[in-house]
């Protein structure tokens, strides 16, 4: 499976997790894909942390205004029936949990559901930017990354290895072989796309999966 | 009825060696970009500057850290910036990175009159560290401190010469509570107009909250221009 | 995007026994006049509710308190009505004092979750009795909680159909913070734009924080009318 | 002196502790009088608790708007050059030391410039509104009331008997009688009003007054 695909199934995936009506904040980079998928049967209002509800698509040439951005810096649009807010009151928003869903992505998750995402030791530190608030604000929190690093090691751990963005936040993780719920009693295999059995899931991952009712074969 | 600087190397010419700054700005969005060219221009050192990123190497507080005055810097992100990487890994620069949140309502607190306030954000991170944990209602949360600033460097759209400002779309980010927890505070403004011209209740930022107006021109440097068609990124 | 109600009877409809509520307003200035009638209407009891004052004697909360629906009452001032203080006296009404800018705050607070914070308001006095005291930069603060509720009934002038509003003037006061503090928050507006007529750059409250909208006229009683001329005060 | 006199003499004498381009806060009552003499030559903007910056006359019958009212609960109007912003936001103004000055009433004054101005043991409570955030914030906290209560009590007392606004927050004490600052070292009796002498001051006085260089004979 390409890189592109691998990335658009993730991001198709994540679409089905967002109701109509939801207010949503996705990340820089995979995440922000997820947009390009909302389904056109659903009104859903992307929030981004740097003060704005209601992201609209990328601009056209004429339409492009350099005071109008995402958090991933990128020259955005705003949907009617968008607002304008500062700093302050855009994580009050996140952490006041009035956001539906956060979809954010990840290095390493853990058996508790603690996330890393911000840093690797030895490497400069570029900071966490709105990710330690947003994995505390938002009702859902959704990870999505590849299911293993690039030299096939887990990603999905018993404990992160890896300095945490957060403690026990994340709800569920997507990747390009499966979901994944985070529970109370533990993590949950819960579905295996379409090119993977159960067996390789469990064998690409490092914490222990309960399996119970899982659907294989998801598109 | 506020001071109107006939330039920007007046407005900034109390800026002294070691003074704290907050500057506004999300990216290149919103940044004080000729206050930033004077302070560069008028070379003060030892500066600690608040802001939620450095810039980038060519523009905005990148060109204040090129320059070698920044001492401290504390924000959330600065990964746009190679020399920052260099100061950073030879010493020259201290950091305090903020998660984004966390920065912008101990900004908010500062202006606010609040010292101190428990957030989630960082619990259970080396963000924590240090800090006093505690629970309430079963979760737990940091005690964070606020911060304020001898001088605060904004940049508004419109003020009238009262000082209210009004911010243009997500150019307000960090401007508004920078405005308020700056002990002076500057406002760079694309256009000053005639008291009573701007809307009452549509106000960003209350007179009450800004010292001194200069108005300037902006470049407005685009970081990451993405359209919609023809652009290099496949969403929209 | 968000539920019209067809009535305020319908808007109150999931408000229960024994519910926590946030009504907005300062005097009579910004209550949402109608869903406090509804509210009367359905009979609703054991209320807790938080609100700067509680209405006069005829109008406002006043009505509830009258009904005796109103078993809590969390505010700053509550001097204008006269069966308030009966019901005081009587012990039939539990009520917490709260200073008005610490209630703004907890209300802020609990919208923005942020579960606690420093103040200097009552420091000293018996407001900060069995609250903790801490020291920062040499002076005193209590340690305040914030307060969310179950419903927020607020009033502002404008909406659209996704739920943004804006207030009138000093109508807004409490009302954006209660909107944000509510789990549940209904907005009676005087009017119902559509979507996209209204300004992002002006919205007072933004969309997420609203959960209903209700469309109703506004009697606006006024409390104390001073005139310029012929006025019973001197000042002016 | 009649009621209107003592009261307008106190007001006249608070305006001249308003500088030109000073925000000030002026509370219910007595204070708000002192709208009535600020000089034609000071710019001098009046904050509301209830969220305005900018308070106007009282309106003309025509210009009334239900919806614009001061912290006094009064229909007022606004100047050019005003905002209107929520509860939070002007409290933050209040708390955050913004506010250049609050002339606010009082009911008792101590030698270390407590103040008790919201309750009276055995009446109703009616609660402290803005009171106890207002002395805390303004950079110049001043104090006008009558020198004596009714019984001819003092009310500037060793020590507050009623139940505290604030403590060790007063700055300045202006009566129909005289003006007195509260300094580190005590209470420092500046200017005595014609009428009175420096000893009917401190006869009427329960905390004792430095007294070194004052004015006498002010009008």
């Amino acid at each position: 499976m390409g890189e592109v695909n691998v990335r658009e199934r993730i991001a198709r995936r994540a679409e089905k997790e967002i109701e109509d009506g939801d207010y949503v904040n996705l990340g820089i980079g995979m995440p922000t894909l997820v947009a390009n998928y909302i389904s056109a049967n659903k009104t859903v209002v992307l929030q981004s942390e740097n003060g704005l509800l209601g992201i609209g698509p990328y601009p056209t040439k004429d339409k492009v205004d350099p005071d109008l951005i995402n958090a991933g810096k990128e020259t955005v649009t705003s949907i009617p029936g968008s607002a304008y807010f500062n700093s302050a009151e855009s994580f009050a928003m996140i952490r006041g949990e009035h956001v539906d869903v956060a979809i954010l992505g990840g290095m390493e998750v853990s058996e508790k559901g603690d996330l890393a995402n911000w840093m690797i030791p030895g490497k400069m530190i570029k900071g966490m930017g709105g990710a330690m608030d947003l994995v505390h604000g938002a009702k859902k929190i959704i990870i999505i990354m590849d299911h293993v690093a690039k030299d096939g090691s887990a990603k999905i751990k018993k404990e992160c290895s890896l300095p945490l963005t957060g403690k026990g936040v994340v709800h569920k993780i997507i990747t390009e072989r499966a979901l994944i719920d985070v529970t109370p009693t533990g993590l949950e295999l819960k579905e295996v796309f379409d090119g993977f059995t159960i067996q390789d899931i469990i064998d690409s991952t490092e914490a222990t999966l309960i399996v119970k009712d899982v659907i294989e074969g998801v598109n | 009825m506020k001071p109107i600087y006939s330039s920007a190397k007046e407005a900034v010419a109390n800026i002294q060696d070691g003074a704290t700054l907050m500057v506004g700005g999300f990216g290149l969005v919103g940044i004080p970009e000729q206050l930033i060219l004077a302070l560069v221009e008028k070379n003060v050192k030892e500066l600690t500057v608040i802001s939620n990123n450095c810039g980038v190497d060519e523009w905005g507080l990148g060109l204040l850290l090129k320059n070698k005055q920044i001492k401290k810097m504390i924000g959330s992100y600065v990964g746009e910036n190679k020399e920052f990487e260099r100061q950073v890994l030879s010493g020259e620069i201290e950091v305090e990175l903020t998660p984004q949140g966390t920065l912008a309502e101990k900004i908010r607190a500062g202006g606010a009159g609040i010292p101190a306030f428990f957030t989630p954000a960082g619990v259970g991170t080396i963000v924590a560290e240090g800090k006093e944990i505690r629970e309430f209602g079963g979760k737990e949360y940091v005690l964070e401190e606020s911060l304020r600033a001898d001088f605060a460097l904004v940049r508004a759209a419109k003020a009238d010469k009262f000082g209210n400002l009004i911010y243009n779309k997500t150019a307000q980010n960090f401007n508004p509570m920078m405005a308020a927890a700056g002990r002076f505070t500057i406002a760079e403004v694309e256009e000053i107009v005639e008291t009573g011209d701007l809307d009452p209740a549509m106000i960003h930022t209350p007179s009450i909250y800004v010292q001194g107006l200069l108005q300037a021109d902006q470049e407005k440097r685009i970081e990451r221009l993405t359209l919609s068609s023809g652009g290099s990124n496949p969403a929209g």
